[in-house]
């Protein structure tokens, strides 16, 4: 079975590792929406949220081409990150693939997508992992 | 909006450094050392009357590095205190050494910090991170996102922003404890080869080693210490805040910008001044973009207007508002434990006078600010 | 000897632990947010009340841990501060916490900690020192030496010392939030395998992982916080002391004991009692002789009589001086940022009476202890 | 040419690594004497410190036999640390060889000696490191 990178952030729905949810929290005095998990709501400390699933996709906010890596970079280099702002508010970062360098424009379309990343040499270490594609 | 409670005026009465660079046969502990011994000596007060010591520091070189460096100067037994706060780890340092004297704790604070970082891209979260799948965390890579959204809402130059890197440098060629002294022209700079899309090399704080000291006294002790007032500067201000929501980004806050804004205005009110007041600045420019969103929250420029302000020359030595004029991070490097001391180091030098080449024409009031992860900010004012 | 100036009372008005143990599934900051959110309750004071925060933690686990924590409890932009002291970092993260708010910088304020030890001998050099050639860094086998000398000037028996983690194994048994829950007879303490000798490993605290927390608050705002006064517990003196030149063995001074003093002597001035008033005591004892020195540094017990009074019953919970009550290092283990604030934990919990089948009988004050690499002590004295 | 693990605490005489001394620091101005480099007394924090010769020999204050290893342990398991006094005052902390564990005593007179130590595969790793043997 696959293993979601974060099953906090992201939910697996189907059994190939190919679909997905992300996950949020939205909080049910003020209203605000975090990507991830949370116990409390970051802008006004009520502990009243609720899960919810993002939007499938967002604009793109910014990004970059990353020549040089952080350590521990299992995925090609260079490679391109971008931050997308979900229509609920959050920001979320993560690899875009399937771009062409130059045809990249910050507020684009973008669609999440999910693929198997490993760690080179570290068996079972297989996750599937969050991604961005620009949206068709 | 929190308040505290000053309550005596508290001066920096002694500054030192280590110089800033590579030192592969000195530790951590050397560097630190080094420049204690410079601050004590230039207040004038001895180890032995210093009650006690903040050192701030982030990587792990062994448990409680600020004992083991004290003690080289000899067992006095006075409480030492290691802090962290990412980048702004020396400028935390100074922040308690404040609070703790103008508290009435102590007449007298040693705040002192030093680091070695690592060569390579900076990361902050844990070795077993989901991060290292997912790519994010990449201090410089960060940078190139915010610098890239600033060009696209400012129309902001790739030509300005090279110009931070060849005014810090010019500033650093000046400065004798820098890590970087030879100077760029624009064309140097984004020929250089590229970290993260639009970040070019010569953009980027090089990774480096360093350490800094500031000796802090309570006002109305500065006689019975046998401290030369003329050189005493006094702390009109220290702000540390955390991350506040802000309605945008709070998912990835290294990413947000203008997080130095609550710090900012905190400082200002303390203070009793405006922006217009400040004579000269230390930002946190570890990328040429940092130091111009920092002093745009700093509320020295409009939102947008840093880059013109740069390319024009307002933010050099002889403009209206000198920035880093030591040569900032990208040209003193990033040590992170020494950063925000080795900025109040610059701020006390020229609000003496003494900073030969590089000073300022008769600066006033001086601001140092720093920003780490976790979304800390400092923000101090130094007057004179 | 250092004076510092204490202002108004200050109280702790809530304290929280995760439990000690292994927990492979959840973070550092998991551990910590946990001990703060039941602190907090506790206190009945909510996160958006609290003004600063203090965290004590040794490991390098990412940047601003602490502030990564609390952001997770609401952004309220408040300073959060990371600081580190070795075994002695909750208990520092404490100390700084009291000094803020008797000296009116903060009318309240969050102490708290956590730690993931990792397995094995624990170390205090960076990886590169000599230390590795020459095998000296082993906080264990530091122990045993003082242990070795210990039992040939006293005549401490084996049996003697063995009995210190006897006792603190049946107090942990009524303990919940303990590590190891086992009981022991002095004989299955000495046979345990050695691991350096004459320590034996149910002699040696576990590595383990935990976090607690602490809220503290001015007297003079008690009811303005809404604070019930009857479950507060009076911080009547907080010492921190850094090594002092003693004469002998300063140069290994991992291995000297009784650098405790000095911080008890400043403690018990401070508080205006002595020994004679102690009515419990949590010390550090890492290892079974770790106890016997401490109490004796605090002057509970004369130079070398421990390990007899030890035999005799009097540090057990229904002895005249009970030491170590819900198990200590050896029974709960030492997360280094945990353990200064669990202490408190404990001695707060007795003082209120709340202690259930460990309860000692009718408290009034109580001793929290601390030892660290750098030398560093911490004693803080609470009372009722 | 052999290489002393600390130049600033022990100074090797010949050129093949078997002789050398224990340095040490002592206060001109309170006399007392501390083990290895030091720029200000540390007792009296006074920079008036001159370099001495140790003795290359004092008395067993406490031994331990370590069963369990520090990380990076490169020699034998068990091994003996001893802490040795001076006569100086200083207290010097090495293994003790060529030793019966049993014959092992406080108050028993030890001597210096040295012995190269190399990190397993670490090329190059080798120094001349302090140790103690019990006196004839
Ligand atoms: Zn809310
Ligand atoms: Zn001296």
């Amino acid at each position: 079975m696959p293993v979601s990178v974060d099953e906090k952030c992201l939910r697996l729905t189907g059994d190939d590792g190919t679909s997905g949810t992300l996950l949020g929290m939205r909080c049910t005095e003020c209203g605000i929406v975090v990507f991830g998990p949370a116990t409390f709501c970051q802008s006004c400390s009520s502990p009243a949220l609720e899960e919810i699933e993002l939007a499938t996709g967002g604009v793109l906010y910014s990004y970059t081409i990353v020549r040089v890596p952080p350590p521990g970079w299992p995925g090609p280099v260079p490679y391109v990150l971008g931050e997308v702002e979900l229509p609920e508010g959050p920001h979320v970062l993560a690899e875009v693939i399937e771009c062409t360098h130059d045809a990249l424009q910050v507020g684009m379309p973008m669609t999440l997508a999910l693929q198997p990343v490993s760690m080179p040499d570290v068996p079972g270490s297989e996750r599937v992992v969050y991604k961005w594609r620009p949206a068709m | 909006m929190t308040q505290f409670r000053p309550g005596r005026d508290v001066y920096v009465v002694g500054v030192g450094l280590h110089a800033f660079g590579r030192f592969p046969d000195q530790s951590l502990s050397d560097l630190a050392r080094d420049a204690v011994v410079d601050a004590l000596q230039d207040s004038g007060i001895p180890w032995t009357a210093i009650p006690v010591a903040y050192f701030g520091h982030v990587y792990y070189q062994g448990m409680s590095v600020g004992e083991t460096t004290l003690a080289q100067l000899g067992l006095t037994g006075v409480p030492i205190i290691n802090v962290e706060n990412a980048c702004s780890s020396g400028s935390t340092a100074f922040w308690q050494a404040y609070w703790g004297v103008t508290s009435g704790v102590f007449d007298v604070a040693l705040a002192f910090g030093a680091e070695k970082v690592p060569g390579g891209p900076v990361t902050v979260t844990a070795e077993d991170s989901p991060a290292r799948y997912i790519g994010g965390d990449h201090m410089m890579a960060g940078y190139a996102l915010r610098m890239k959204r600033y060009m696209e809402e400012t129309g902001a130059t790739a030509a300005a922003l090279a110009q931070v890197t060849v005014k810090a440098r010019q500033n650093a060629a000046m400065n004798p404890y820098a890590h970087r002294k030879d100077t760029y022209s624009v064309e140097d700079v984004l020929n250089s080869r590229l970290i993260a899309d639009p970040l070019t090399l010569y953009q980027c704080c090089p990774t480096s080693e360093g350490g800094a000291a500031a000796v802090l006294c309570a006002g109305d002790t500065l006689d019975a210490y046998g401290v030369d007032r003329s050189r005493a500067i006094r702390i009109a201000a220290a702000a540390l805040t955390s991350g506040n929501y802000n309605g945008r980004g709070s998912d990835h806050s290294a990413f947000s910008p203008y997080r130095t804004e609550p710090a900012a205005l905190q400082a200002y009110e303390m203070a009793g001044i405006g922006p217009e007041d400040v004579d000269l600045v230390q930002v946190h420019d570890a990328a040429t973009i940092g130091e111009l969103q920092q002093i745009e929250a700093l509320h020295l420029f409009p939102y947008g207007e840093a880059w013109r302000a740069t390319a024009e020359g307002r933010t050099a030595l002889t403009g209206d508002v000198p920035v880093n004029t030591d040569g900032g991070l990208l040209a003193m490097g990033h040590p992170f434990g020494a950063t925000g001391i080795r900025m109040v180091h610059e701020t006390v030098t020229q609000l003496r006078g003494e900073a030969g080449p590089r000073q300022v024409e008769n600066p006033r009031v001086g601001v140092a600010q720093c920003s780490g992860a976790g979304d800390v900010t400092t923000v101090h004012i130094l007057t004179r």
